[in-house]
């Protein structure tokens, strides 16, 4: 199978919903020219500077006038960049986008179809207004649905259902990217369904996006140690596969949620409250979180290595479960 | 191009509906039977000058004030104020209040942060575009909420992109108490348009056909692709900020305003020249408040909405 | 001892406070003229325009400004009336009040003394963009203080402490007001204590604002039925008086949290996982959550009281974790 | 007033230390020694004639683009390398890397959303009006930030206010690699002082001494009580939008601009009007090379943070 940047898995999926349906469009900063391996690279080419839509320095009008669209039938894809630059369209993507169609009633049918595009992360020395990945500022709002891949795979095709769905996506990715094999016929994945990345006996560790990718080698540095990790990604918090999650932890006993965002009101509070409400008697030990102690993200490398989650921070939680 | 007389007297039937329906309104909010607020937008009724030019295909983005856009639009006042009673029959089944949406008549829905509804008016207007076609958004909005950085963004943007957007400014003088110059550094909003190279026009608000001749000019703009405009109409407010609000204005200003009614000016010209005549005058009012006396009964007797139904609506 | 409003608390204590320091000044929309029962009610006759700033209509400028003003030397008070428009200006609460000081590594000992006023909760019939209480929103996000008073002597002794703190205040009080004793000799309240309301043994209820008055009223209800419950009120969340709450919690092995929020990623899930992380043994059942089930709030009365907490499920909560 | 031969000398050598930090700062990036990016200022160096004009006790806020904010008013060059490449040294401990404040020059710090800037001079501002006080805010933004709602809002705002800031615009035609008419929709960001009631004005950018000329009087107006006033400098970026940014913009163009070099153009009129000397010349590239150099071998001596001084200075 070919292997794809996130990047061009993403660009593919646009592409073909762009193809096959003229009332998608991107609306975002930079657009234009193409340049390099960005989800959008060559659309402009192909679809015209009215539906990949380089926009005024406004986060706010990108995200707004997505809804606006959104309420008069198409389907934009707000390209937001930076997580951390969306802040400055929260009442448009929290408040308009999430809250609009239940605040009116589903007047007529009212459909939002939205996909904002925002990046998220740190690792990579940018500071603490461009390294964030407020997951749990969206998940904690009503209307949303969330979706956070991990892969290229999943990327791809849950951008494709991003497009697809009647309702406000907000979509993560993380800025360190990723490749991996996408095949070349189309596919979709549901919101959903939970991907079950490694299977193990002793421990439940949930993550998304680069998380997966750090708790996976920390799983492998406990193999050796004779600890048997299961790896659960969510794939989208919203709507969220706790089946799979409770199913895990009444195998394992044991919880760890793994979270680049900060801790406090983060996703492990709530997956833990979750699991605690639907599976108390199961859990052996209390849920392990590992993630942002609350503090911004700094520039210098090793500050931020002490602030973010990393492997042996998440090996020693997994342990802690197990004593 | 002045209206026809027939135009002239369609227009003045809807601001005296407009203003019967905010005045029924308002005796609901007196009453407690609108459990929330009405924010009157009574004197302000020539801006439906502008409104009721628009076509049944266009669209109307408002923010918080009076009942015009609705009416104008051809809304039906028995679902707007079933929702603001918080019934179930209502336009946003009563899950909305204030928050009304119509979109067979083009009205999108409110934004409960003033000035939150210009970016979802380039939105529009950018899927008007992008489908091809000659309809345009008219975005309604007070001088106080083109301060915030909404109006400005979403100003900037339309006019890069050549969006059919009419802006409309009401500009009442007050936000709240505070008189404009506290917080708007220009006497005219319509000077903010310089800043987006896009027409920008002072109307007296309560000249109804003054506020025609004006929108006519933009509409046709917009229509034609040449971009947005800004009319800024110059008015006041004849209630409190909101109806259960103090009012602190200088009440000498008021009654001069008063005497500037849009309904009572456009009145005595219609009678002038003959368009109406005081029986019809009184056709009118007497029709419009049957109409609203039906509106009203037909809220009170419509049902609750049942708590399971809050459970619904969240997702399509 | 006198009685006063939430309001007329929060106006003594801005009024001593702006007496006793020049540098404490008010900005937000609509502060003249003065109108009835308001924190800032007859101010502007006493400190004058320039000092109680009447703004325009921006929240992004009257955050910010605090934000520019505090960095230069004042302390601010932002009015921002409601919770739902200070949306507008997260990015300025958020990322510069919350995250500047570390982010400049402290520069000269950089301090950012701001208090952000925000009116919150429902039960008004006001509808989706007027009636929230983002509480988890702040919490989730580091750098800030929040106060989440109940009584008018709290507000007033908060008030008067996040006045004079060095650091950014986000202070929350309830849009239904209350009432109560004040009594006329200067006081404060430190940050990070809570007050036990009710003392109790078989079940902690935790909750802030007007969630204490409906949890007093559902405690008062089982007291009739034989069931004694601890009602804790924290004041503040950060800090957080996590002691008093895990202290009860070891003494009655059951934990309720009550909070006006949508409930995913809110209070209740942080305040049960700090809980779980310091008590699990002493947990005899999951701990349960009364929140809005993750809704925008509907303006219809039948359908607010549908959605945001009330007695009746505080008390059906409370029983839950006792079977 | 045209400044004297020794503020020429002055100005003419903040320029070079600027333009030698930047090309420093740009090659650390490239060696990956500053483990983020850097945004170059070169070529806008002109805005050094307004940035020279403060007084001490003055405040600057600065958007994202080049060092002659720092440099002009006087940081130190070894501090902000040393942040640059995250050492505990640096400016902000190594904690901000490009955010970085220098409070003993009236720097206030950086704001990561661009724009972010606006609300914050306002309120420096605020801070001297209610203090007393002849002090003022410079406040330097790009043309693409003119898009943001928080310019708009703080524009007006200060108007209102009627507070000592000078607005400085670096319009240098591009936001990353995409043009002006693009995001903008005045060519001339000028004009939008028309919507705040102030004074607006275009400068040749590049042309340091008219740039200085036009500062002055806006630094006058706000020092003596009189409000905001706006200038537009028209420049242009010499560098990539980010050194590790692809730069597709029209090679021809940068060509044409880069014979407008402010410093070289600066040189070319001290020389001629004999205030700068070949030898003086070569010795102020000199010195500044050498101070440079200094700088990041501090920067390269000093030693990162502990990992321990990351749960430092959240709370004052
Ligand atoms: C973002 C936001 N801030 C504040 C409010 C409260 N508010 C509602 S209307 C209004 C005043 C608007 O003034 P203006 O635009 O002049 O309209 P007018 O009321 O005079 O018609 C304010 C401050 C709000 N709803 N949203
Ligand atoms: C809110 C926000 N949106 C986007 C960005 C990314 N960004 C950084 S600089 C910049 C372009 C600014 O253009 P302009 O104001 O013209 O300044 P220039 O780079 O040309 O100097 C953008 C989009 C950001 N940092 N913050
Ligand atoms: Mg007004
Ligand atoms: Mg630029």
């Amino acid at each position: 199978m070919r292997t794809l940047t996130t990047s061009q898995a993403m660009n593919e999926a646009l592409r073909e919903e762009m193809r096959r349906d003229p009332s998608v469009y991107v609306v975002g900063l930079g657009l234009y020219p193409s340049t390099g391996d960005s989800a959008t690279n060559g659309l402009v080419e192909e679809f015209g500077e009215s539906r990949i839509r380089s926009a005024p320095m406004s986060e706010t009008v990108i995200a707004g006038s997505a809804v606006g669209a959104a309420l008069a039938g198409l389907r934009p894809v707000a390209e937001l960049h930076l997580a951390d630059f969306a802040f400055n369209a929260l009442d448009e993507i929290l408040s308009k986008a999430g809250k609009w169609r239940y605040m009116h009633g589903a007047n007529g049918a009212m459909k939002l179809p939205i996909v904002f595009l925002q990046g998220i992360g740190g690792y990579v020395a940018a500071g603490a207004e461009h390294s964030q990945s407020p997951l749990a500022l969206y998940w904690h709002s009503p209307g949303l649905k969330i979706a956070v891949p991990t892969t290229p795979y999943d990327a791809k095709g849950l951008l494709k259902t991003a497009v697809r769905d009647d309702n406000p996506v907000v979509f993560f990715t993380h800025k360190l990217g990723d490749s991996g094999p996408v095949p070349e016929d189309e596919y979709l994945i549901p919101f959903g369904v939970a991907e079950i990345r490694r299977a193990g006996a002793d421990a439940t560790v949930v993550a998304t996006s680069y998380m997966v990718t750090l708790t996976l080698q920390a799983a492998q540095n406990l193999e050796g140690q004779g600890v048997d990790v299961e790896v659960i990604d969510p794939r989208t918090l919203e709507p969220l596969d706790i089946e799979t999650i409770v199913d895990s932890v009444h195998k394992t006993g044991r919880l760890v949620v793994v979270d680049e965002d900060t801790e406090r009101c983060g996703v492990a509070a709530e997956i833990g409250a979750q699991v605690m409400e639907r599976a108390f008697p199961a859990l052996r030990a209390p849920v392990g979180r590992v993630a942002n102690p609350n503090l911004p993200i700094p520039y210098s490398p090793p500050l931020e290595e002490a602030v973010l989650p990393s492997v042996a921070k998440i090996e020693a939680a997994i342990r802690a479960t197990l004593t | 191009m002045k209206p026809t007389p027939a135009e002239q007297l369609e227009l003045y039937t809807l601001m005296v509906r407009s203003r019967v329906f905010e005045e029924t309104a308002g005796a609901l909010v007196v009453s407690g039977e609108i459990p929330g607020s009405w924010l009157s937008g009574i004197g302000q009724e020539g801006t439906l000058g502008a409104i009721h030019q628009l076509r049944p295909d266009d669209y109307l983005t408002y923010t918080h004030r009076g009942a015009y856009g609705f009416i104008g639009r051809g809304s039906d006042p028995k679902l707007l104020l079933a929702e603001l009673l918080g019934k179930r029959t209502g336009y946003s089944r009563g899950k909305g209040g204030r928050h009304i949406a119509d979109l067979e008549h083009g009205i999108l829905g409110k934004s409960g942060t003033i000035g939150g509804h210009a970016p979802l008016a380039v939105g529009v207007a950018t899927a008007i575009q992008i489908r091809g076609g000659d309809q345009v958004v008219m975005s309604i909005f007070g001088e106080g909420t083109s301060n915030r950085g909404t109006t400005h963004s979403s100003m900037n943007a339309a006019a890069v992109w050549g969006l059919p957007v009419v802006w409309v400014c009401e500009n009442n003088g007050y936000m709240g108490n505070v008189p404009a110059p506290m917080y708007t550094a220009v006497m005219d909003i319509a000077d903010m348009a310089v800043g987006y190279d896009m027409p920008g026009e002072v109307v007296d608000g309560n000249d109804v056909l003054a506020v025609h001749e004006a929108a006519e000019e933009a509409i046709a703009r917009a229509r034609a692709g040449q971009g947005p405009s800004l009319l800024e109409l110059k008015t006041y407010r004849m209630r409190p900020f909101g109806e259960t609000s103090t009012d602190l204005r200088d009440p000498a200003e008021a009654t001069a305003w008063r005497a500037k009614d849009p309904i009572r000016r456009f009145r005595s010209a219609l009678i002038e020249s003959g368009v109406l005549t005081d029986g019809a005058t009184v056709a009118i009012s007497e029709a419009a408040t049957a109409e609203m006396e039906t509106a009203r009964s037909y809220a009170r007797d419509s049902s609750f909405p049942a708590p399971s139904d809050a459970f619904e609506d969240l997702y399509a």
